[in-house]
């Protein structure tokens, strides 16, 4: 029984914080080119609603992804092209993205949903031998693919971003596009990629909300969790494995509320639903504070003012 | 020449028009009449007496939250935090509208004081935490909507609460705190004059006094400022505060004048469209003016379009979030369209 | 052989014509100056040659081959490299980062091998570096010598230098123009922008100067004079030599003692320093960049007297650039009568404020709405001047306050200086640039890692000795 | 499908809803209600979704000025409103469905949301076996507190020392958190659970499946959505109810009360099929006592 809480409370954890963690990974590579996306709210419903029609009409959850990959990076194309190549406020196209998503998810979801329930077929939780059988934390080893696959993308990102040629390009895109002009590389390209790239990564957190999690789609299913992600990333100083251990945080704390509350404890509830922001606020206060984004977030990259007054 | 005149008048309709196609097919799709939604939307919005009363009613919270907003990016701070701004703003003028005894001409002032002063310290914490610490303010204040939220939800549910209630809302406030309707019979009430004289106060501070200068020259560069003999910080929390405070007077006059209570909801999300107002007026005062009008008609819009053509919500979001996003790509392109032309 | 021929390149912006129908040529293995005032479109023409910018017409030949270059990318492949004014390098970046940036189509950074061949690239160059140090960590001289193993890193033939030697001290130069002539034996093919005639004499071959977009002429150094330099730049007279008239030194102005200062990361960067500073005298502060010169004249800039302070970077601290001229003239005093009453600003005291400073200072700008981001350096200087002198300080610390100008511009502000210094301020002048130190000051302070070694007096110092000092090696 | 449509009888009734009209409860049972009266009585009707609460008056008050009979507000957040409008247009006669308030041109609606709650609290503690029950809504309201309580006083009438916890999500489009609430609560042993929700409804019988304990359906019959989960459902008519009303208020019949609508009502409030894991004794049970609330015998 206590390690059956123990268990449950981990793995409530981890299903949390996996959508967000998608999510900031996605918000990453977007930001650390140096393009704001604070359109993660409308990519995540865009993946989940994307995810849950292609399965509806498919049957098959690997299309429902492979969708939510493909739709999550057409908004980041939209994003990218808004952003990089029109030079629109940065802000404004990631609010109207969510506007936009908002509204068209819902509407389409009308239309493809209305009536029946959405049946759909679960993505099957993969045990990997041995490792699944330790106590308690065995949890995090009878997971389905898409967690696995997080855990392979922020390894990955981590070494990407640190340890490779594109990059090191990617960050210093980021910091100084000028520079990064100069020595050779295209700033509008790695922006495209990177926002793109970022689409689909928070496409895929949409996925597992609405094929994994959930299991059917809702209107406005996300949240706020896109809102979640951004400060997790901020939170996680704008590197992998810091905002996924900030998703973490949230994650933890939700899974912890709602065990207070299940366990009857007489706090009033609106106290227990703002633990998380409380938890994060506090943190934030305690020492873990300042972080520094990349020095070109928010800026559009024009050549005439190269290496002018920035 | 001529161009530079006109584009800024162009380059909107053009944005607005490409959207309004865009939502007639998804409107069509949808099964409703696009032409009857949009003579709707744009009749009852801005040409009838009622209607004009509502987007105004509307227009007001959206005025002095993107004031706060604009603000606040004058001195390079992004306030992502109207929301929760809004709603402590509320609590303070309803609880003087509950708690105190005063004659109308104290008792309307006191509210709205204590409206400013409560979305003012919501302000101040992010502002404080940047100043001082260097914690992001985006984080913080996205953090603090929903912690105000949540604490609004619950005072409402209990301390707060009118008795019998069906859902959590607050007793009415004393008449003697409400706000006058300004166009009689509609819900156009003081709070739209309240926010014209917060934008008005808001410009000549920026464009005319010291403390405007002050603010500008920290916003562009606080080193240069700091060795220019300016108090940086103080600076940044003084206008984080301000900021707050205006957000908290459109909580403040969403009690006062539109609802007469405290209630749960206090605000639909007018935090989020303030920012995307203070951004695509770039600065202009006049600009978040026009475009809190416009947003008012737009929200005020997505009422009627539904009542009285049978648009689907999810189609006017849509619309909504086009509108935004077109209009956005209209200013940016503006620049080039003028170099072209010239 | 031409290594480099322009042919009549033009570049406008808007309607202002940067580059005026441009022919340049350059000998393959030379070294060739550019000369001209701020302003005069040497950098534009350089981020022609360099891919950054695109001429609006001309044609540029390498090698006497036709090519066009599209791109950073395209110049790089050429053998173009371009040390640009304003450094190109990522602070947050690692030095070795930096330099590797986009030269490797392998995924892998192999961050360790790399730095081992830039640190033996380093020392082929003799160009000591760190190379796991963060840029921004890096003194400016440091940063400039990256730039320089980022540019032969690329395996550059034909190496653009603009204004390299404007943050560097006497030492440093030294050695660049080392390595520079070491480089064209070797073959490569050098453009070297300076503003310093002495540097250009000694280490070019051949010099082209620019006024106003346009060739106004191209000489071999052998040829010319530093005042013939001069006159063709600026198109007028211009004296190279300060005439300081001596000033009976007054009260103690400024008395420091024992004073120790931390910079944020807790590191004393200066330690047990004492002087006193008296009315009409300039003491000269002068060392290696980087040994807590900085700290120094930050710490005194806030003691609260009146100080005027003129900052090492005008662009960062001194100026607020989106500001317009009238704006950044009231930065100090906008609070005061008669800019400010009952809180609001008074457009008109302020216009005529600008207005007045513009023409006692000689800037030169279309009106004092212009924004200072688009005013030359000399310009921005002379605001920075003006109002820092305006307040009639008792004080005056100026750090690198010529760096980057041109001689016209130099000599501007050294006249100013020296007006203050007879209007009986006390002075401190803080600077990299040795000479320019001994000329103006009455007495010269010696800093090394945060201490003042020795103070000398300027008469009776010489180049040689100072430059020990600087080095650290103690009498 | 929605539009406004003309009809002989010139009789308009409208309709604001708090949420969206496909969620599969509340909002979508108002908005049914407003579709059947049209069908059976021949009205015209409008909506408005997504009624925000500083959007409530206007809302109101141009369905009023427009020439509507009837106004409904589908929810208790509403009633602050009504009260705030109706004056103002004596004509339109405002119905609170979930509301409080009564007066001369407003009604309440109320279902009995004790009565079908008590019945279910009677058989989860009967099918309990940790003697642990649990209850899940989006928000904490009049309403899912009544429910809550109904919840509570039957599963005591069986057996005095039964624990019910409760858990409010904060949020209702959070599906994903609602699902987590379900399996913390079922972590803690809560082995029977009363959910109130929309969307998330679905899930939370799902997950009660997939985790072997169970679980009451709501609004609708939900035994189809997890036959192995769901004992039985609260039933809950709104379109009927609110279709009753209209017809009232189309004959003039309709009064400035509130109407509270339970078990006696069949047609409005029952209970949904029950699940084969309900033993037929205890079936027979609960029906005789929802026979003894209609007759009144047993009171709250
Ligand atoms: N990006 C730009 N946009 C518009 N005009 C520019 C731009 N860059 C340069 N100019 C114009 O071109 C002229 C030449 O600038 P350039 O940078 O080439 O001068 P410079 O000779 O390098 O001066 P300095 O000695 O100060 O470095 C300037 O006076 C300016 O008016
Ligand atoms: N964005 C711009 N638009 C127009 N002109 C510009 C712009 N940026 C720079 N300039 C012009 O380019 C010229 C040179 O600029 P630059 O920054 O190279 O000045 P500088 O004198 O070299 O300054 P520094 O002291 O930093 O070396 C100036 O005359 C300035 O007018
Ligand atoms: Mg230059
Ligand atoms: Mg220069």
């Amino acid at each position: 029984m206590n390690n059956n809480f123990l268990t449950d409370y981990l793995a409530s954890t981890l299903r949390l914080s996996v959508p967000l963690a998608y999510a900031a990974m996605g918000g990453l590579f977007s930001e650390r080119s140096g393009v704001l996306n604070i359109g993660l709210e409308g990519m995540l419903l865009t993946g989940a609603f994307t995810s849950a029609a292609a399965t509806f009409y498919s049957g098959n959850v690997a299309v429902g992804i492979c969708a939510a990959l493909i739709a999550g990076g057409f908004v980041g194309l939209v994003h990218a092209f808004l952003c990089v190549t029109l030079r629109v406020n940065q802000l404004v196209s990631g609010l109207a993205i969510n506007l936009v998503a908002g509204g068209l998810t819902s509407f389409l979801g009308r239309l493809i949903f209305s009536g029946s329930t959405q049946r759909l077929p679960v993505v099957p939780a993969i045990k990997i031998p041995i490792l699944a059988n330790i106590p308690v934390s065995g949890i995090l080893f009878e997971q389905d693919i898409l967690v696995y696959l997080l855990f392979l993308i922020i390894a990955l990102t981590t070494y990407f971003l640190f340890y490779t040629n594109p990059g090191l390009n990617l960050r210093a895109v980021g910091e100084y596009p000028s520079s990064a002009d100069t020595a050779g590389i295209s700033v509008t390209l790695v922006r495209y990629v990177a926002v793109v790239t970022g689409g689909c990564l928070v496409g895929c957190g949409g996925a597992y909300l609405a094929l994994v999690q959930i299991n059917y789609f809702t209107e406005g299913m996300s949240a706020g969790k896109g809102f979640i992600a951004i400060a997790s990333l901020i939170f996680g100083r704008w590197h992998p494995i810091g905002s996924a251990l900030a998703c973490l945080l949230f994650g933890a704390t939700e899974a912890l509320q709602l065990r207070i509350q299940a366990l009857g404890v007489n706090i009033p509830y609106q106290f227990l639903t703002m633990l998380p922001y409380l938890v994060a606020m506090i943190a934030l206060i305690g020492g873990m504070g300042k972080s520094t984004p990349p020095a070109a977030l928010g800026v559009p990259y024009e050549r005439n003012s190269a290496g002018k007054n920035i | 020449m001529n161009n530079n005149r006109i584009f800024p008048i162009i380059s909107p309709i053009i944005a607005i028009t490409s959207a309004l196609i865009v939502g007639a097919i998804l409107i069509l799709i949808a099964g409703a009449n696009p032409i009857t939604a949009y003579t709707a939307l744009f009749t009852e919005s801005l040409s009838t007496y009622f209607g004009f009363g509502n987007t105004l009613t509307k227009m007001a919270p959206l005025l002095l939250t993107s004031t706060g907003v604009l603000l606040a990016l004058k001195a390079g701070q992004f306030n992502i935090g109207g929301e929760g701004q809004i709603y402590f703003g509320a609590l303070g003028s309803a609880l003087v509208g509950l708690y105190v005894q005063a004659p109308g001409f104290i008792h309307v002032p006191l509210a709205l004081l204590a409206g400013f002063i409560f979305g003012a310290v919501w302000g101040f914490i992010p502002g404080y935490l940047k100043a001082m610490r260097g914690i992001n303010e985006v984080i913080t204040t996205l953090l603090l909507n929903y912690i105000a939220i949540d604490l609004i939800s619950y005072l409402v549910q209990n301390p707060l609460k009118e008795a019998n209630a069906p859902s959590p809302y607050s007793p009415l406030i004393a008449k003697s705190a409400q706000l006058p309707i300004i166009i009689p019979g509609s819900l156009a009430h003081g709070g739209i004059l309240l926010a014209l004289i917060a934008v008005l106060i808001v410009y000549i501070v920026i464009k005319r006094s010291t403390l405007g200068y002050q603010i500008t020259a920290v916003g562009l560069n606080q080193t240069a400022s700091n060795y220019a003999g300016i108090s940086v910080q103080p600076t940044i929390m003084l206008v984080m505060a301000a900021s707050g405070g205006f957000a908290g007077l459109a909580g403040a006059s969403e009690v006062m004048g539109l609802k007469y209570r405290l209630f749960e909801q206090v605000s639909p999300g007018y935090g989020f469209d303030a920012i995307a107002i203070a951004f695509l007026s770039r600065g202009s005062v006049l600009g978040l003016v026009l475009n809190s009008l416009f947003f008012g008609a737009l929200r005020s819009g997505a009422n009627v379009m539904q009542r009285s053509a049978g648009a689907p919500v999810t189609v006017i979001y849509a619309i909504q979030g086009l509108t935004v996003l077109f209009i956005a790509i209209a200013l940016a392109l503006e620049p080039k369209l003028r170099r072209d032309t010239t | 052989m031409a290594y480099l021929r322009l042919e009549n390149i033009t570049k406008q912006f808007g309607a202002f014509i940067a580059n005026d129908n441009i022919n340049l040529c350059v000998e393959s293995g030379s070294i060739h100056a550019i000369l001209g005032e701020n302003g005069a479109g040497k950098s534009t023409l350089m981020n022609i040659i360099s891919g950054l910018y695109q001429p609006d017409a001309g044609k540029i030949y390498l090698q006497e081959q036709l090519i066009t270059i599209n791109s950073s990318a395209d110049a790089i492949k050429l053998g173009i490299g371009m040390i640009h004014q304003h450094f190109m390098l990522v602070p947050q970046l690692t030095v070795t980062e930096n330099i590797i940036l986009g030269t490797s189509k392998n995924i892998n950074l192999n961050l360790r091998q790399k730095q081992v061949e830039i640190k033996a690239l380093s020392q082929a160059y003799n160009l000591e570096i760190d190379p796991t140090a963060k840029v921004e960590n890096l003194p400016v001289g440091t940063q400039q010598r990256v730039e320089i193993l980022k540019v032969l890193y690329r395996h550059a033939k034909l190496l653009i230098l603009d204004e390299p030697t404007a943050v560097l001290t006497p030492l440093e130069v030294k050695s660049l123009m080392t390595i520079l002539r070491q480089l064209a034996a070797n073959g490569h093919t050098i453009i070297f922008i300076s503003h310093k005639l002495e540097e250009v004499i000694n280490l070019c071959d051949t010099v082209t100067v620019l006024r106003r977009g346009k060739v106004v002429a191209t000489t071999t150094t052998q040829q010319t004079t530093s005042q013939q330099l001069a006159e063709l730049m600026v198109g007028r007279q211009v004296s190279l030599h300060l005439n300081k008239k001596s000033v009976a030194s007054g009260e103690i102005v400024l008395s420091v003692k024992d004073l120790q200062v931390k910079d944020n990361r807790g590191v004393t960067v200066v330690k047990n320093i004492s002087f006193e500073l008296h009315a009409g005298e300039i003491l000269g502060i002068v060392g290696v960049d980087g040994n807590g010169q900085r700290e120094l004249a930050e710490a005194l800039a806030r003691t609260g007297v009146k100080v005027g302070y003129i900052p090492e970077d005008r662009q960062k601290t001194g100026l607020i650039l989106q500001f317009n001229i009238a704006q950044n003239l009231i930065l100090k005093a906008f609070k005061n009568p008669p800019f400010s009453r009952c809180g609001l600003l008074q457009q008109e005291a302020i216009k005529s404020n600008a207005v007045s400073a513009m023409e006692e200072f000689n800037i030169w700008a279309p009106d004092v709405n212009v924004k200072v981001g688009q005013l030359s350096g000399g310009n921005q200087q002379k605001i920075v001047l003006a109002r820092e002198l305006a307040g009639v300080p008792k004080l005056i610390i100026a750090m690198q306050p010529t760096r980057g100008l041109d001689i016209g511009a130099i000599e501007a502000v050294h006249q100013r200086l020296l007006a203050q210094r007879e209007r009986g301020a006390a002075i401190l002048y803080i600077s990299t640039e040795l000479e320019e130190v001994m000329a103006m000051s009455d007495r010269i302070a010696v800093m090394y890692k945060g201490e003042f070694v020795d103070i000398l007096d300027a008469a009776n110092a010489t180049v040689e000795e100072i430059g020990l000092l600087m080095g650290g090696v103690e009498r | 499908n929605n539009q406004t449509t003309t009809s002989t009888s010139n009789f308009k009734i409208a309709i604001a809803l708090p949420g969206v009209i496909s969620d599969k409860a509340w909002n979508q049972s108002g908005y049914e209600g407003v579709q059947l009266a049209k069908q059976k009585l021949g009205v015209e009707t409008a909506h408005v979704e997504k009624v925000s609460q500083p959007d409530q008056t206007e809302v109101l008050s141009d369905f009023a000025r427009r020439g509507y009979n009837v106004v409904i507000a589908h929810g208790g957040q509403f009633d602050a409103a009504i009260q705030q409008i109706a004056p103002q247009f004596p004509n339109t006669f405002f119905i609170g469905v979930n509301g409080n308030v009564s007066g001369a041109n407003i009604a309440s609606l109320r279902i009995d949301h004790l009565q079908a709650s008590y019945l279910c609290g009677i058989i989860a503690a009967t099918m309990t076996k940790s003697n642990k029950l649990a209850y899940i809504a989006g928000q904490e309201f009049q309403a899912t507190q009544e429910e809550l309580r109904g919840f509570e006083l039957g599963a005591k009438s069986l057996k005095k020392d039964i624990k019910i916890t409760s858990t409010f999500t904060g949020d209702w489009n959070d599906v994903a958190k609602a699902k987590e609430a379900t399996l913390a609560l079922i972590s803690t042993g809560a082995d029977v659970i009363y959910q109130w929700l929309d969307s998330a409804s679905a899930t939370v019988l799902q997950t009660a499946s997939d985790k072997g304990v169970y679980a009451f359906g709501n609004t609708n019959d939900q035994l189809e959505i997890a036959p192995k989960a769901v004992l039985t459902s609260a039933v809950k008519h709104l379109d009927v109810a609110i279709t009753y009303l209209a017809e009232l208020a189309q004959k003039k019949e309709l009064k400035g009360e509130v109407y509270k609508l339970g078990l006696e009502r069949p047609d409005i409030l029952t209970l949904g099929k029950f699940s084969d894991a309900v033993p037929q004794a205890l079936q027979k049970q609960v029906l005789s006592v929802k026979q003894q609330i209609i007759d009144k015998k047993v009171r709250f």
